[in-house]
């Protein structure tokens, strides 16, 4: 079970979460503007990196906020937490992507 | 006029099951009487206060002031309760201090229903389901949060320091939750 | 290869077993192959066997970052089964259930492929509506599957506990006789051995660090730990890491990879006859050839390659198990551990070309790849021989993301009202 | 047997607490404190099981929990059973009942011994190679056999009569092990008034203290030692003392597992829990999880009487046992000299065989020698003499270039074997940490940490009792945050031992079985075997022999095995491939993992606050996802049939009365809250009135359709929106995840009311006249109240928001009541009603009414898989609207495609059968198999309003077919049915707005 620091409540069990997958996928401004392939690509492709992967996560049974995690996928460990519409403080590559 | 004989009366969901008990560990597990509650939500800016409900205390604390008492568990999110019998005037009173910002006042005075676990040992017994760090240091006098008992959802709340704990939980779960607390209470024993 | 036989094993007996030789050979990998398949799973092994003897090409590698079947080939819990609801699935799926019915044979190598049937219960009135569908559509694709009452359920496998009063009552069950298990090793055994007697090279502890492309774009070679090896058409089978091998092409793939765990109990005598499924309690249960209770559950809910899941998810799972079968609280757990599984938004596989010509992919099997190995194999090989889809893979493409052809069984059995 | 073999005086036990249980059936005694292989050392019981593949006799080996052979099934009553008990690890307790497994018809005579003789033939990976002709004699023939001389023990059958627990618990540091790392770390990191726990696997905290001799600590004797420290962290409040309790799991960002035995040790438990499962969220971790001693390898030692030799000096010193009177100790190394002179001292006659020379042993030499020892230097051992147990050792002398003497065998009814130490690593593994082989120690040590976690003392190498006690306080105090040291004296330890892999032997090594896994019959040749074959990553050869793969985990095993092919490969040890340990260290019972999840606690069981008067008036009830709900009402001799059919008619006929409380309900308020709805569902929002309801219409943003339910606006910022059950959850968390994510811009707020309202529906003609006389401050006439209107007053005194909406297609009101208020005004209803025969009625019902109305329910016509236009709700879409979730997605490809299956109307042509739900439509059942499918048949009912049964179905370009017959799938083949209007009933929808 992860311990994950909710940005409003600190350091939480994972069971009072859910993950949200991949962070930063933005939904497009006017989706009937967007094309096919396109579209298909914000629905369904996802960042799937082995290393630092920036996440969404709700802390369901808790503050009930959704915030942002970069997270080693391959150690688990988390980088740090950080708001919604807010930036990482890391600057790796995949922080960014 | 509606005769008098069809005014309905309150049922609670553990009316008849949730007897006081005294439990092994010296735990003992009550239901609480009925109260008015609110979810209180407004955006970032809240003022200080509500209607004598405190609401700039910190994340995850509870401030009782009279018979109202306001628990914070998110940034734009508290549970507010009163006495039973000043649900309208709360919501009242409520409303017109926030009238003029964004802001939702719901009634869940019937939707939650509360539980009380105390006792030397009321801790030990809610951390065979809550996963919180329940120590003095961590979890203090004041304290307040949504969380998990094994597999539903409760607040969780420590007024003072006394070990008494309240434990708020949908209606539909609290046979669930209370059933798991008196467990909890077996699950303390050790060997004679 | 030496092919194994009563005779074999007996004279073999008589002299203390010093004449067997390897399995399959270590080579070194050679400048360039026709195929090179990255990954040395169960899918991969069989995709080069019968690209090898079903298509003849033999100028093939199977390169594998660690040790043969070392991924999810060897961390599931081997249930085989046909009977899914759509004809797609159904297509690939029992075309792969009707190769494990001769692999042992076929591959001269005993897979124990264990025809214990699957049951799988419903707990309430829409699962009994969602099989009942899947039991009729079966039956018009010609696979077996067949309703069993709650009473036929108990006979069939007599440890479920159908007493109406308990929490998830039985409802009935949908039984696929055909269905069942195998040892999960033996297969990529079986498979490397098959593979490498017909001139696959199969190369070990060998990483695919890039994909060389040409001007053009299309696909080259690959880059590994052993250096470069060209090839005419790469085929990528890697489940877990598919998008991080794709990645290397420029492609980005509809995937996510999750732990997905499993354990077993300390071995017992005989006390479970066949496979159990449930999606309401949500657990599955079989026991192995060995006596361990094979049991198995959901993903954990992050992106993960740590082969490793959370602690509460193995509570959750032996819940369900205890909850469907309390005399097993007394049982204990022996040994545990965790897959990475590469899952799609529709929860089926993807298998065929990629925008990057001559790199072919087969992936996104999700928690249910092993029952599809042969056939899996066997498609794939199809459409890296011929540079088009096999007629049972060609739904499964990587376009249907974008045309919403999807193919989705889990949608199917949806839960709602 | 009176416990001859129990020494007159030492040992941990209490002699004056007999103990008795039994042994296949034969009484035995023992004393309280001793362990069930201590007391049937005690009575001079060696062979106690079969092993798994061969059926070989096996004995006791070892003193802890990596016994491998000695298991045993134990009862300790009724519903108390089971099986694979270590025999070292099983705490004695009055009328234990334990017996051997593995064998038929007894221990002594078992039939499946005859494996035994086929060993030449059974070797690794056999199995592999044969049992494929016939191929259909696998599943008949084979498996079954394979299968019953599997498996060890016999699982339980009845249900377990005892309670587990389980317990979240925080702590700044846990030490693993109270042996004298592990208490000297407590002890430290204790002192700055941290919270610690300590925890070990031993009923009794000292670990190798426990079995001390000569040595002493600080000048005093070991035990002193043990209990003066106990004493001190005892009195600590900081400190949480858990003996019986195993540290199994290590899991990511320190959380650790363990088992709390609580009970099995005493006779009754009194209702108190069996285990307790402890999760520990540890600030750091301090493993002391000390060591394990490696057998040594060589012809038949597997014998009963082969023991350990470090278990034979503990069943000694802790136990007072003598495992035998005449005991050869094997080793190649100089931690046995002490079990053998602790031995000598017992009584017992003892020699030493060991493989090393004696110019490279130490100071043990001169010490056993002085104690009257035999010792015979440069000896190998080449195989043991006796079946049921061990009579003699065969040794014989090795010179320095490996040539062999002659054979001599040594008399004897016990073997203590060591072949060096290994430290236990599990822990430090499980948490990602890196292994590193030292090769100077032969071991896999802890390397580079992977969480907050240090291990120490014999668990990284250390096998010297002061260096230990050192090193374990310096890390207990780090871990805390101190930097305190102290210092220890303390007896030197006798150490260092000469690796060996395989005994030198002048045998045929490809003919003799010397066992390396001895659980699971997997021997040296084995191991060689598998890697001739291209079995070269260690766990290619685990997979393949199974070695490692027994209930011990290859905790004696898994070095020997390694050595052996990394010497087959002519390749460093490591490059082979270290074992990466995955929880739990040792088996663990499911009920601990399960605790008090089980029965009523497994899943809540969700019910109304009507829920009790339906089980008073006889409902059956359906489980629909957390919910009991009613299905219905069956009166004396009803069938479900019947009941339905009933319900049915009475609704349509005077009034019905349905518990729908388990509806999702969110009160969605805020300025922006029409603009939020507007771009949630499909349907307009904006110009809904306050008092309005609306049909309300969710899609997934892939298109299909996700929820549904009707909408009221109750103010200009305020809407009281309806789920379905299973839902109400998801589209919460759907709606709070877009609010939150994409537009934070928006004032809106969300919060559940399902569970603030009862939501009781009155459905029928009489439905108005029922609920009129409760109901005040609303005017309900139908000019003032019209059908998809919503007005506040009160029912019964009592607040409600009141709904005209009917889910049956009759006039019908469905009212939301406080929930506390909901059963005295369903009662009330139900009186009032009684005069028009009000009838309550369940799901059942209530899904043949709204299928008699062609009304959908999402998840029944739907599956995840379905658009509006699918189901001829296109026209609920606000085609105005530039945008919602799900609109962009309804214009891709595949979703304006023809041939969608779409919602219609099924008439069987024989109009009493029932079509089964989940049944496949096809034109022609002529056709061959594999059949082109149509579609499937959604809802099927007998309709008594209808006068027939009625099904709805989604068919390809359905509602081009309108009455053409097509075919439905049976339990016996096909029926024929015509293509009709998904309306059965009111097809103009005028009893709605009576």
């Amino acid at each position: 079970m992860l311990l994950i620091d909710c940005p409003c409540c600190g350091l939480r069990p994972e069971t009072e979460f859910r993950c949200g997958g991949q962070a930063h996928v933005a939904r497009p401004e006017k989706p009937v503007d967007v094309g096919d392939q396109d579209w298909s690509e914000y629905l369904f492709v996802r960042a799937n990196p082995r290393g630092v992967h920036a996440e969404r996560w709700i802390h369901q049974h808790g503050c009930g906020r959704w915030f942002n995690a970069l997270r080693d996928t391959v150690s688990d460990r988390f980088v740090e937490t950080y708001p919604m519409g807010g930036k990482p403080k890391s600057t790796t590559t995949e922080a960014r992507a | 006029m509606l005769d008098d004989s069809l005014y309905a009366r309150r049922v609670s969901p553990l009316d008849g099951a949730a007897k006081p008990a005294s439990l092994p560990g010296g735990v003992t597990v009550r239901q609480l009487k009925p109260e008015a509650r609110f979810s209180l939500r407004v955006k970032a800016g809240a003022p200080a206060d509500a209607a004598g409900f405190a609401l700039d205390q910190k994340i995850n604390s509870i401030v009782v002031r009279g018979g109202r008492w306001s628990a914070r568990l998110g940034p734009d999110e508290w549970l507010i309760g009163g006495p039973e019998a000043d649900a309208q005037l709360i919501a009242e009173e409520v409303e017109a201090t926030l009238r003029d910002r964004p802001h939702s006042l719901v009634s869940v005075s019937h939707r939650n229903v509360s539980l009380e676990i105390s006792g030397a040992n009321a801790a030990i017994a809610l951390n065979a389901g809550c996963p919180l760090d329940l120590s003095d240091a961590a979890f203090p006098a004041g304290s307040a949060t949504r969380t998990l008992l094994g597999k539903c959802e409760i607040v969780l709340i420590r007024a003072g320091a006394e070990p008494s704990y309240r434990v708020e939980v949908w209606r539909s779960f609290s046979t669930y939750a209370h059933g798991f607390l008196v467990e909890a209470a077996f699950g303390l024993q050790n060997a004679a | 290869m030496r092919r194994f036989s009563y005779r074999s094993l007996i004279s073999e007996a008589l002299n203390a077993h010093q004449g067997w030789q390897r399995q399959w050979r270590a080579p070194d990998p050679k400048p360039s192959y026709d195929v090179v398949i990255v990954g040395g799973g169960g899918h991969g092994l069989a995709t080069a066997y019968y690209l090898a003897s079903q298509h003849g090409i033999t100028n093939v590698a199977v390169i594998e970052k660690g040790w043969i079947g070392g991924g999810n080939t060897g961390r599931n819990t081997t249930i085989i089964r046909s009977n899914y609801l759509y004809d797609e699935s159904a297509g690939i799926y029992e075309h792969a259930l009707k190769l494990w019915e001769g692999l042992s044979q076929e591959l001269n190598y005993n897979v124990m492929f264990s025809q214990r049937g699957v049951l799988m219960l419903a707990h309430n009135v829409h699962d009994v509506q969602s099989f009942k569908r899947h039991v009729y559509a079966n039956r018009l694709n010609g696979i077996d599957n067949e309703w069993l009452s709650t009473e036929e359920c108990k006979a069939f496998c007599p440890p479920i506990n159908i007493s109406q009063d308990i929490r998830y009552p039985v409802m009935g069950g949908a039984l696929q006789r055909r269905a069942g298990t195998a040892r999960h090793d033996a297969v990529a055994w079986g498979y490397a051995r098959g593979a490498d007697s017909r001139g696959v090279d199969i190369i070990q502890n060998c990483e695919v660090k890039g994909i060389r492309r040409d001007a053009s774009g299309a696909a080259v070679g690959v880059e590994t730990t052993r250096g470069y090896i060209g090839a005419k058409r790469i085929g990528v089978v890697a489940a877990g890491n598919t998008s991080v091998v794709m990645q290397m092409a420029g492609v980005r793939m509809p995937l996510e990879s999750y732990p997905l765990q499993a354990l077993v109990s300390e071995p017992v005598k005989p006390c479970f006859p066949c496979v159990v499924m449930s999606n309401a309690v949500h657990a599955y249960l079989s026991q192995s050839d060995k006596g361990e209770l094979v049991i198995g559950a959901g993903t954990d809910q992050y992106v993960s390659y740590s082969q490793q899941g959370g602690l509460h998810i193995t509570n959750h799972t032996l819940d369900a198990i205890c909850e469907m079968f309390p005399q097993f609280t007394r049982m204990k757990m022996l040994r545990s551990w965790g897959g990475v599984v590469d899952v799609t938004p529709d929860r089926s596989p993807i298998i065929g070309r990629t925008p990057v010509q001559n790199l072919f992919v087969n992936c996104g099997w999700g928690t249910g790849g092993f029952k599809a190995t042969p056939g899996s194999g066997h498609v794939f090989a199809h459409t890296l021989a011929t540079g088009e889809p096999h007629k049972i893979n060609a739904p499964f493409t990587l376009d249907r993301f974008r045309t919403g052809r999807l193919i989705d069984e889990a949608a199917a059995a949806a839960v709602a009202h | 047997m009176a416990q001859h073999f129990r020494l007159p005086s030492g040992g941990r036990i209490d002699r004056s607490k007999p103990v008795s249980f039994t042994f296949n059936g034969s009484k035995i005694e023992g004393y309280q404190g001793d362990t069930l292989a201590s007391a049937l050392l005690a009575n001079g019981v060696h062979f106690v099981g079969r092993s798994f593949k061969y059926h070989r006799p096996r004995g006791i080996m070892s003193h802890g929990s990596d016994e491998p052979s000695a298991l045993l099934s134990v009862s300790r009553g009724p519903g108390r059973t089971d099986p694979n008990n270590r025999a070292s690890v099983v705490e004695l307790r009055e009328g234990l009942v334990t017996k051997s497994q593995n064998h038929w018809p007894s221990l002594n005579f078992d039939v499946g011994a005859v494996n035994d003789l086929f060993s030449p033939v059974f070797v690794a990976g056999f199995y592999y190679k044969t049992f494929m002709w016939p191929r259909s004699f696998w599943d008949k023939v084979y498996e079954p056999f394979i299968r019953a001389a599997a498996g060890l023990g016999v699982a339980p059958d009845v249900p377990d009569a005892d309670r587990y627990a389980n317990r979240h618990a925080h702590c700044d540091v846990l030490v693993v092990g109270m042996g004298p790392t592990g208490l000297a770390a407590a002890l430290a990191a204790s002192e700055t008034g941290k919270r610690v726990i300590v925890a070990d696997e031993q009923a009794e905290p000292g670990g190798s203290l426990l079995h001390a001799s000569e040595e002493t600590i600080d000048g005093k004797p070991a035990a002193e030692w043990v209990k003066e420290t106990l004493a001190v962290l005892d009195a600590r409040e900081n400190v949480i003392l858990l003996p019986r309790t195993t540290v199994f799991g290590y899991y990511n960002h320190n959380h650790v597992a363990m088992t709390e035995r609580v009970t099995d040790h005493v006779v009754d438990p009194k209702g108190a829990p069996r285990e307790r499962l402890w999760q520990v969220r540890a600030g750091h971790v301090v493993i002391a999880a000390g060591s394990l001693e490696r057998p040594l390898v060589f012809a038949d030692n597997d014998r009963p009487g082969v023991l350990l030799a470090e278990s034979v000096r503990v069943f000694v010193n802790r136990y007072g046992v003598l495992p035998g009177r005449k005991i050869v100790f094997a080793t190649s190394g100089a931690s046995a000299y002490q079990a053998a002179v602790d031995a000598k001292r017992a009584g017992a006659h003892v020699t030493i065989s060991d493989l090393r020379l004696e110019a490279d042993c130490g100071p043990e030499l001169a010490k056993a020698r002085a104690a009257g020892v035999e010792v015979l230097t440069a000896h190998t051992v080449i195989g043991t003499v006796g079946a049921k147990r061990v009579k003699g050792l065969i040794v014989a002398p090795v010179t320095g270039a490996g040539a062999i003497g002659p054979r001599r065998t040594l008399d004897c009814d016990c073997v203590g074997i060591s072949g060096g130490w290994t430290p236990t690593v599990h822990l430090f593994s499980q948490s990602r940490g890196k292994l590193a082989y030292d090769e100077a120690l032969d071991a896999f040590l802890p390397g580079t940490s992977a969480q907050a976690e240090t291990t120490v003392g014999a668990s990284h190498g250390d096998y010297d009792l002061a260096r230990c006690l050192t090193a374990g306080y310096a890390a207990g105090a780090k871990a805390a945050g101190s930097a305190a040291t102290a210092r220890f004296e303390a007896t030197p330890t006798l150490k260092g031992f000469q690796p060996v892999r395989v005994m030198p032997t002048d045998a045929n090594p490809a003919k003799v079985r010397a066992f390396i896994d001895f659980q699971n019959d997997v021997t040296a040749k084995d191991i060689k075997l598998a890697v001739r074959e291209g079995f070269q990553s260690i766990e290619h050869v685990k997979r393949y022999t199974t070695t490692g793969m027994a209930t011990d985990q290859g905790k004696m095993s898994n070095m020997n095995a390694l050595g052996i092919v990394a010497g087959q490969l002519d390749r460093p040890l490591p490059s082979v491939g270290t074992t990466t340990f995955r929880p739990p260290y040792t088996p663990t019972t499911f009920g601990a993992l399960v605790g008090p999840a089980r029965d009523a606690l497994f899943d809540p069981i969700r019910t109304t606050p009507i829920h009790d008067w339906a089980v008073e008036h006889g409902a059956k009830f359906e489980p629909v996802s957390l919910w009991r709900r009613a299905w219905y009402f069956p009166k004396a001799g009803e069938d479900m049939h019947a009941a339905v059919a009933r319900e049915c008619k009475a609704v349509r006929d005077g009034v019905g009365v349905f518990d729908a409380s388990t509806l999702g309900k969110i009160e969605v308020v805020g300025p922006d809250a029409a603009e939020f709805m507007n771009r949630m569902y499909v349907n307009p929002w904006l110009k809904l009135e306050p008092g309005k309801c609306r049909y309300g219409l969710m899609l997934k943003e892939d298109g299909y359709i996700m929820d549904d339910g009707v909408v009221a606006r109750v103010a200009q910022d305020r809407f009281h929106v309806t789920t379905t059950t299973g839902g109400a959850a998801r589209v919460l968390n759907h709606m709070e995840d877009y609010l939150q994510t994409e537009w934070p811009d928006l004032n809106v707020f969300l919060t559940s009311i399902t569970e603030e309202w009862a939501v009781i529906a009155v459905q029928g003609p009489k439905a108005r006249e029922t609920i009129a006389p409760l109901v005040s401050d609303i005017d309900l006439s139908p000019e003032a109240f019209p059908h998809m209107a919503m007005r506040e007053g009160r029912i019964c005194g009592a607040p409600t928001r009141l709904f005209r909406v009917s889910f049956t297609g009759e006039l019908g009101f469905e009212i939301n009541v406080p929930a506390d208020y909901g059963r005295a005004v369903w009662e009330a209803i139900y009186e009032s009603g009684r005069k028009f025969g009000i009838t309550p009625y369940g799901t059942e019902t209530m899904h043949v009414l709204r299928a008699e109305k062609g009304y959908i329910i999402v998840g029944q016509e739907t599956d995840g898989t379905v658009t509006p236009d699918d189901v001829g709700l296109a026209g609920m879409i606000a085609k105005a609207k530039a945008d919602f979730v799900g609109k962009r997605s309804l214009a891709r490809q595949d979703l304006v495609a023809s041939g969608r299956k779409q919602l219609v109307g099924l008439f069987a042509d024989d109009p009493s059968l029932v079509l089964e739900e989940g049944a496949q439509v096809v034109a022609d059942p002529n056709q061959p198999i594999p059949m082109k499918m149509l579609g499937h048949v959604t809802s099927s009912y007998d309709s008594p309003n209808v006068g027939r049964s009625i099904a709805l179905a989604v068919v390809a370009d359905g509602r081009a077919l309108m009455g053409t017959s097509l075919f439905v799938t049976t339990p016996g083949g096909f029926t024929r049915v015509s293509v009709v209007d998904p309306v059965f009933f009111d097809a103009k929808g005028e009893r709605i707005n009576a």
